[in-house]
Parts: C-alpha cells; sequence; structure tokens
C-alpha cells in the first residue's frame, strides 16, 4: 500500500488540536511544556468551550503561552495568576478561567496567591508545571528542586541546610478544605498523556460545576536546565521526581 | 601586581561583594542579572569570608531580609531587574524611613510591565525621584564600566553608611552583561560585632545594659514628630547634594555641544564624540556618575560655553528634564533615546544630534 | 590594531564560547577587550551573537554599527550582518549554513566548511574551534599560544583534558579555510 | 485478517529534532535527519522505516511541538 493512500484525511487519528495555532513555540526541544498546552487546546475543543475559556498565562517560560493556543488569555504579574483567575471567575460565572504556572511562578513568589485561591474555593483550574527548575532566567533552583539537584544558584546540589527542602506544594493544596481535585500527572509516554488528559478534563469539568479549586501538576522535565537530552531527561525524571513527587490522585471529591 | 580578570558587569557585582565583606545578599532570578546570585553561590563565600547567600522566594522577601540584615548594622545587599525592583519599592521606603543602609542593584531592562529582558534605563524617574511612597531619596550610582561595577559595590556600601540611607546601583542590561577588564578590589574583613556597636549604635544588636533600647521603624503616628523626621531626611539629603555629586567630562573643555549620558549609553556617546569629531563637530560628554544627587552645577556651567545639549538616554525622555532644570533655560536641551530594548548605535547619536541641535 | 567582530550564529553552536575564547587570547596578548553577547529567553535554538571587541586602546562603545570581521553560522545571520561589514572588511562563513549567495564584492570573502570536518572528526563541539582556527589563519589577531592560555582560562578546570582536542580542531580550520 | 498500516506526516518547520518521538516508536519507524536541517537549524525527523508503522501515534502523543500528524488504514 502506497503512503499516499493511506495519508487522506478520513484516515487521520492525531495531530496537532486545531485550538494550537501554527506558531512556532519558543520552548526548547523536547520541552513538556509543549505536551502539556496541546492537552489543554484539546480539552477545550473537545468540551466545546473554546469561546468561553481564558487563561491565565505566568512569568516563567510559560509566559507566551498566550502565542499558542487560540483562545484569550491574560498575561499576569510573577506569582499573581491565581489572584487576577480569582477576579476573572467571580465577575463571569459563566466562563471557564484557569491558570498556567510553573513551579517558581506557583511555588515560590505566588505561593500566597495560589494557597488562598484554593482556600477560597476559587472555580478554576490551576494546571502547575513542575520541573523542578527556572527555566526561563537560565536553570535557578527552584522551590520544588530535589536535594542535591544542581541549579544555577545551588551548582553543588540543593542543599537543605542552606536552601530548606522541597516543596510539594500540591500535598499542601490537597489539604485546603477549598480544594476539590489535586493529581499529579505527567505527559513523557502516551500512556501518561491520555492519563493525563483525563483528570484535565475532570478538572476543567469541576470549575464549570462550581465545586471549587482543581489542581493539575504536571512532573515535568527541563532538558536545557537539567543539561540532558530530552529522553535523558524523561529516565531521569522517572527515576529522581517520581519518588519524591508520586503520581496519582492525591484528592478528588467526586 | 593585582591580576587583570575578565568578567561580565554582573559578576564582578559579586566578586566586589565578597572583597568588600558584605555580610549578607538576598536575591531572586530575574533576566538580565541572575548571574550575581549565580556567581555567588558558586564561589560559596560562606565558607570563606562568612557571608550569607539566600534566594529568596521573591524578590518582596529578599528585600525585607535586607531590611532584617540592615537593622543590625549589617552590611547587606540585593539585586533585581526592573520589575523586581518595583515590587522591592515598598521595602525601599521602608527602609529610607527607617534610615537604614543598604545597596540594591538594579540591571535595569525595558519596561513597562514585564517588557522586554533587553537593556533600557527607563527606571531613571523610578530611582531617582522617589519610586516608592513618601519624600525619600536613593542615592544612585550609575556604572558605565564592568571595572565600575566592582567598585561602585564598595562605594554604595561607604555612601549608604555614611548617611544611613540605601544607595541603589542603576545599571542596565549592557553593563550586567558584557565582559570586559576587570581588577577587582583587594579583600577587607566583615565588621566584627564591637566594631557594628561603635560604627553603627543606631543598630539592633541587643541592649547592653548601660545602653538605650534600639527600634527600628518608620512608623511615627505623631505629625509633629513625623515632620521633625521628615525635616531631618530632608537635611540630610540637602547635605549628599552639596558634597556626594560624581561626574566625569570627557572632550568638553572646546565642546561647542555637549551629550549628556550615563551608564551604558555614555560608553556608546564616547564613540558618537570620537566619531562626530572626526567629522569636525566639536561634541563633549558629561557623564553623570550620580544620578542622584545630579550633577546640576556643572551642568549649568557649561550651558554658558555650548550651543546645545543633548541628552542621551535608553528612555522616552527622563533624564532629559533634570537637565533642563539644570540649565535653566540657557540653551537648548533636547532628548534622544530608543525604547523597548532597541540600543541605539553611535551613528544615530549623530544624526539625531544634526537633526535636532546643529 | 583594533578589530571590531560579530559572532552570529544559532544558539548551541557555540557563538558565545567562541567569543569568549576569542575575547581572552586577547587578554593574554595584552590587548582591550570587550564581549558583548545578544541574550533572550531561548535556552537552546534560536539565534545568538555576540560582539568582540580588541584593541591596543581603551574601548569605548562594546555595540557598533558595523565590523571588521563578521563571523556568519546561519542564513538569518547573513541577512543580518552583511551589509554591516566595512569595506574591506572580512566575512568568514560555514558553507553548511549558508544558502542564499553573498552578494557584498567590497569586502573578503572566506568559506569554512567546519560543520562538515567536525562530522568527520566525529565531535560536534570541535565546530566553533574549526572556526576559529580559519578567522586566525585569515587574521592571526592573537598567537595560537595565547589562544591556548585563553583556553585554559575560559574553560572550567575539568575540562582542560580537552584543550589538546582544540588545538587540532584550530589547527584543521586554518588548513580548510578558502577566499571564495 | 485485514492489516493495519499506519503512515506519519512531519511539519519540518515546527520540528525541534527533540528525538521524544523517535524514542516513543514502537515499530522503528522514525529517524532524525543525520545532515539536514531546517530554517532554525534543527535535524527534523522523518519517516526512516515506513512500511513498519501501524498508526498508533504515540509519537505524536508525545511530541511538543504539534508537528506530527498520523494516518491509519486498514489494508484488505
Amino acid at each position: 500500500m502506497e503512503l499516499t493512500e493511506i495519508i487522506k484525511p478520513e484516515n487521520r487519528v492525531y495531530g496537532k488540536p486545531r485550538l494550537m495555532n501554527d506558531n512556532p513555540m519558543h520552548y526548547c526541544p523536547g520541552c513538556s511544556h509543549g505536551v502539556i498546552h496541546k492537552l489543554i487546546a484539546e480539552v477545550i475543543e473537545d468540551m466545546g468551550m473554546e469561546e468561553q475559556t481564558i487563561g491565565v498565562s505566568p512569568v516563567g517560560c510559560a509566559v507566551f503561552a498566550y502565542n499558542y493556543i487560540d483562545i484569550d488569555w491574560v498575561e499576569a504579574a510573577h506569582g499573581r495568576a491565581p489572584a487576577v483567575a480569582t477576579a476573572l471567575k467571580r465577575l463571569n460565572r459563566e466562563k471557564m478561567i484557569f491558570t498556567y504556572q510553573g513551579d517558581g511562578d506557583l511555588a515560590a513568589i505566588g505561593t500566597a496567591e495560589t494557597i488562598h485561591a484554593a482556600n477560597r474555593g476559587e472555580n478554576i483550574v490551576i494546571v502547575f508545571v513542575n520541573n523542578a527548575i527556572y527555566g526561563m532566567t537560565g536553570g535557578q533552583m527552584a522551590p520544588t528542586t530535589l536535594e542535591g539537584m544542581p541549579s544555577s544558584t545551588c551548582p553543588y546540589g540543593r542543599d537543605v541546610a542552606l536552601n530548606g527542602y522541597p516543596l510539594k506544594i500540591a500535598d499542601l493544596l490537597a489539604q485546603l478544605e477549598g480544594t476539590c481535585l489535586v493529581t499529579r500527572q505527567s505527559v513523557q509516554t502516551a500512556a501518561a498523556v491520555r492519563k493525563a488528559k483525563k483528570m484535565l478534563r475532570k478538572a476543567f469539568e469541576n470549575s464549570m460545576e462550581g465545586k471549587g479549586a482543581s489542581v493539575v501538576e504536571f512532573v515535568s522535565t527541563c532538558s536545557s536546565g537539567w543539561k540532558m537530552t530530552p529522553d535523558q531527561s524523561n529516565k531521569w525524571m522517572e527515576a529522581n521526581m517520581f519518588p519524591f513527587y508520586p503520581l496519582g490522585n492525591l484528592k478528588n471529591v467526586e | 601586581m593585582e591580576e587583570i580578570k575578565l568578567m561580565k558587569g554582573n559578576e564582578a557585582i559579586a566578586h566586589a561583594a565578597i572583597r568588600y565583606g558584605t555580610d549578607g545578599y538576598f536575591g531572586y532570578p530575574i533576566t538580565p542579572q541572575s548571574e550575581i546570585m549565580e556567581t555567588l553561590m558558586a564561589e560559596m563565600p560562606w565558607k570563606t569570608t562568612g557571608m550569607v547567600v539566600l534566594q529568596a522566594e521573591s524578590e518582596v522577601a529578599a528585600i525585607n531580609m535586607v531590611y532584617g540584615g540592615a537593622a543590625s548594622g549589617k552590611r547587606v545587599m540585593t539585586s533585581s531587574s526592573s520589575p523586581g525592583i518595583s515590587l522591592k519599592l515598598e521595602g525601599i521606603s521602608y527602609m529610607a524611613g527607617a534610615e537604614l543602609p543598604c545597596v540594591i542593584v538594579n540591571v535595569m531592562r525595558g519596561g513597562p510591565g514585564l517588557g522586554t529582558i533587553q537593556p533600557s534605563q527607563a527606571d531613571y524617574f523610578q530611582t531617582v525621584k522617589g519610586g516608592g511612597h513618601g519624600d525619600y531619596r536613593l542615592i544612585t550610582l550609575a556604572p558605565y564600566s564592568v571595572q565600575e561595577m566592582a567598585d561602585f559595590v564598595a562605594l554604595g556600601f561607604d555612601l549608604a553608611f555614611a548617611y544611613s540611607n540605601p544607595a541603589m546601583i542603576l545599571a542596565d542590561g549592557i553593563i550586567g552583561q558584557m565582559m570586559e577588564k576587570v581588577i577587582l578590589p583587594p579583600f577587607r574583613q566583615r565588621k566584627t560585632e564591637a566594631e557594628i556597636r561603635h560604627e553603627s549604635p543606631w543598630a539592633v544588636q541587643g541592649k547592653l545594659k548601660d545602653k538605650k533600647v534600639n527600634v527600628i521603624t518608620s512608623l511615627e503616628l505623631d505629625p509633629a514628630l513625623m515632620e521633625k523626621n521628615n525635616n531631618r531626611f530632608q537635611a540630610k539629603y540637602r547635605q549628599i547634594e552639596e558634597t556626594e555629586v560624581r561626574y566625569e567630562e570627557y572632550n568638553c573643555q572646546d565642546a561647542e555641544y555637549l551629550l549628556i549620558a550615563f551608564g551604558s549609553s555614555a560608553r556608546i556617546c564616547m564613540k558618537a564624540v570620537e566619531l562626530a569629531r572626526e567629522d569636525g563637530i566639536r561634541l563633549g560628554l558629561l557623564r553623570p556618575i550620580t544620578l542622584w544627587p545630579f550633577p546640576k552645577k556643572i551642568i549649568e556651567t557649561y550651558s554658558t560655553q555650548v550651543k546645545g545639549m543633548l541628552s542621551v538616554e535608553l528612555n522616552a525622555g527622563q533624564m532629559v528634564e533634570d537637565v533642563r532644570l539644570a540649565v535653566n533655560g540657557k540653551v537648548k536641551v533636547e532628548h534622544f533615546g530608543r525604547l523597548g530594548g532597541i540600543v541605539f548605535t553611535p551613528d544615530e547619536i549623530i544624526t539625531a544630534l544634526k537633526e535636532k541641535l546643529l | 590594531m583594533k578589530q571590531e567582530i560579530i559572532i552570529a550564529g544559532f544558539g548551541g553552536q557555540g557563538v558565545l564560547s567562541m567569543g569568549k575564547i576569542l575575547a581572552y587570547s586577547g587578554l593574554m596578548e595584552g590587548m582591550e577587550v570587550s564581549w558583548m553577547p545578544s541574550y533572550g529567553p531561548e535556552q537552546r535554538g534560536g539565534t545568538a551573537n555576540v560582539t568582540i571587541i580588541l584593541s591596543d586602546n581603551p574601548i569605548s562603545s562594546p555595540i557598533l554599527n558595523e565590523y571588521d570581521v563578521a563571523i556568519i553560522l546561519n542564513q538569518p545571520s547573513l541577512d543580518k550582518f552583511e551589509s554591516k561589514v566595512k569595506p574591506g572588511g572580512f566575512l568568514i562563513y560555514d558553507g553548511y549554513g549558508i544558502h542564499g549567495a553573498i552578494r557584498r564584492k567590497d569586502i573578503h570573502v572566506y568559506r569554512v566548511d567546519a560543520m562538515d570536518a567536525a562530522t568527520e572528526m566525529k565531535n560536534e563541539k570541535a565546530f566553533n574551534m574549526l572556526i576559529l582556527g580559519g578567522l586566525l589563519k585569515v587574521i592571526p589577531m592573537v598567537k595560537l599560544e595565547n589562544v591556548l592560555k585563553g583556553l585554559k582560562k575560559s574553560l572550567p578546570e575539568r575540562h582542560h583534558k580537552l584543550i589538546p582536542m582544540n588545538e587540532v580542531a584550530i589547527k584543521k580550520g586554518m588548513e580548510i579555510i578558502r577566499e571564495v | 485478517m485485514a492489516k493495519i498500516k499506519g503512515a506519519v506526516t512531519v511539519n519540518t518547520e515546527r520540528c525541534k529534532g527533540c528525538d521524544l518521538c523517535v524514542v516513543a516508536c514502537p515499530s522503528d519507524v522514525l529517524e532524525l535527519h543525520p545532515r539536514e536541517v531546517n530554517n532554525r537549524g534543527y535535524h527534523y525527523v522523518y519517516m526512516k522505516n515506513p512500511d513498519q508503522c501501524i498508526g498508533c501515534a504515540n509519537c505524536g502523543l508525545v511530541c511538543p511541538d504539534g508537528c506530527l500528524t498520523i494516518y491509519k488504514a486498514k489494508l484488505n
């Protein structure tokens, strides 16, 4: 059978989601952000909510998320996305609101906003990309950097005596009455991507059902910051990140 | 002979801080100045001089760590870039109000908002006109070379402690990111507790039996007393304006026209002066080194010599207002700038000079 | 002596580090030097360039309108910098990355097939040293011994074992550069 | 029995040559082009063994840049 016979519109089984536009993404090769962007675009598309969705992008590598998914976006100041999303949702009840934040944005400078938005039970989705490093600024230590893991501001590895412990912020958020879903996912394999999409959809549905705040953490890689190839990064993540940040639901209120 | 090193301006700040005997650095990553904290973390001065280096959870936290350290009489500093400095302004205002010395480094980038990470000088107003709330002034040093990045750490601390006031090193992405030769200052000992108690009797170091209590605060609810505090600050600011003005003149002696520029702009202007003189235009450059206190007297002096002044800044026209105040209408003053992280080239400056003044 | 140089290509081609080695070499010669990089959010990929000035006299502006030498390692950089080479100046490029023709007739144009040579050497990392070798053959602005001293200064100690390989690459680059 | 056949098309200008699809493919279909680069300097991916593609879309699912489109057809 010739390739031209297979490559026909009716045989298409997978491709870039329609909501993801043609702008080339600025992310480094192999960056997890791209897959997570695709999942968000797919879920919004599947739910038929593209005209009702407003995203809030962070400061960090995903600062330009608004360039890649064709929905309305607000770019927030560093760490303040949950506060921006709070007002967007409270003043626009029928809209679907989510934030997209990295570990520095969500768990360092934005800890107060994150915890208080979650604790107020804001009906928003918080997408949290945890790759244990500050990618955009060149690989500095993040609040979630693992013990012993090197970064440009802990070049000899994170020393807990000096830098404190990696912050399991999802565990903290799961303790709050205001959250209805706190889940940890990953996107390094096809199976993981499928599973993550299911939980992301649940989170978005929760927000429209008024069940409270949903937090979807993606344990992710930063091959540039980690100084590995994308494939090595995935393997390193499985070996080192997953034991400390185990995947699965920390909380899922039906 | 001192060893000549090749390093970035940001790295020079870090090395100079260690060598000065700085007690603490508190920061948060932001481009284009992250190398300052990265260098400190790689050098591990806590193992050699005992200097504390901490990556804070935010710029707000970092400046308040500086507030705490400075309250105890220690030499403490922080660094950031424009959006991060905006976050620190509350803390800086508190430090000015509590009369606490510290060094703050701003490696400026283009704004407003998140703007761009490319070089800019658009925080001039923010730095020299207050920025934070209340009637306060920030001693502001504008380095134009990697060498000055290194040297101004000591100068900044010396001035900050002499006047019990925060001092700002106002650099930009060019000076922070470029590498050139630098001779690092010699190592100094960090201050001992006895020295701190002696030199900074206001510092909180624990109340000794024969001493009165020290309280560090910027709060004074009695308006009469608050006015008295303000008057004391203002008297101090007038004294700084009297004695601490610094500037450099470059080919000014016979100048018919004068460029006024600080920091990286002054470097580019130096080249413009060379090109203009090849072209037969008698151009000079006056470079303010302290932006506050502003060198208004020398600028006023030149207003009778030259036919026009061009304030060359990487912004939409900020320092030009101070130049105009200084010359008070005696000579034509124009502004030339590029915005949004675009850096002018020397020939663009010449073109602007010809269009606006010649 | 004064050389105003731009090196431009993709991030990851060793543009900035090649500039750094050149700057250190100048320092070893006792010259004034400046190294001014472009900087951006992209950690890998994207375009990168660095301006290096080597001079016997103090350097004023680290940012220039035009250059004595442009080292061009991809097409976007050629589009951007070809017109900014001073008349009589030098343009050195890697044939692999350049698809379009070079239009200037008033400058010296040289080609180093460094990507091919690096592939032959089975060492992608030798790429920028091959280019540097080519540059030094055409304009011997610094002595090889000072480049090696510069390498020592700019590389962390754990990488000093790579210096002999770099020397081989520099010499190879001197052999393969040719005028166009 | 009907045999399932697949095919992958690549948006070569979007591809950054990260290699994740190559690793994810269960049938060794894909490879990064050893010499050719796109306009951004990346060695993009292509179908080295098109006959072996089963159209499982694992490559597409893990592709961060959405540069792969996967097709699947029944061969009678």
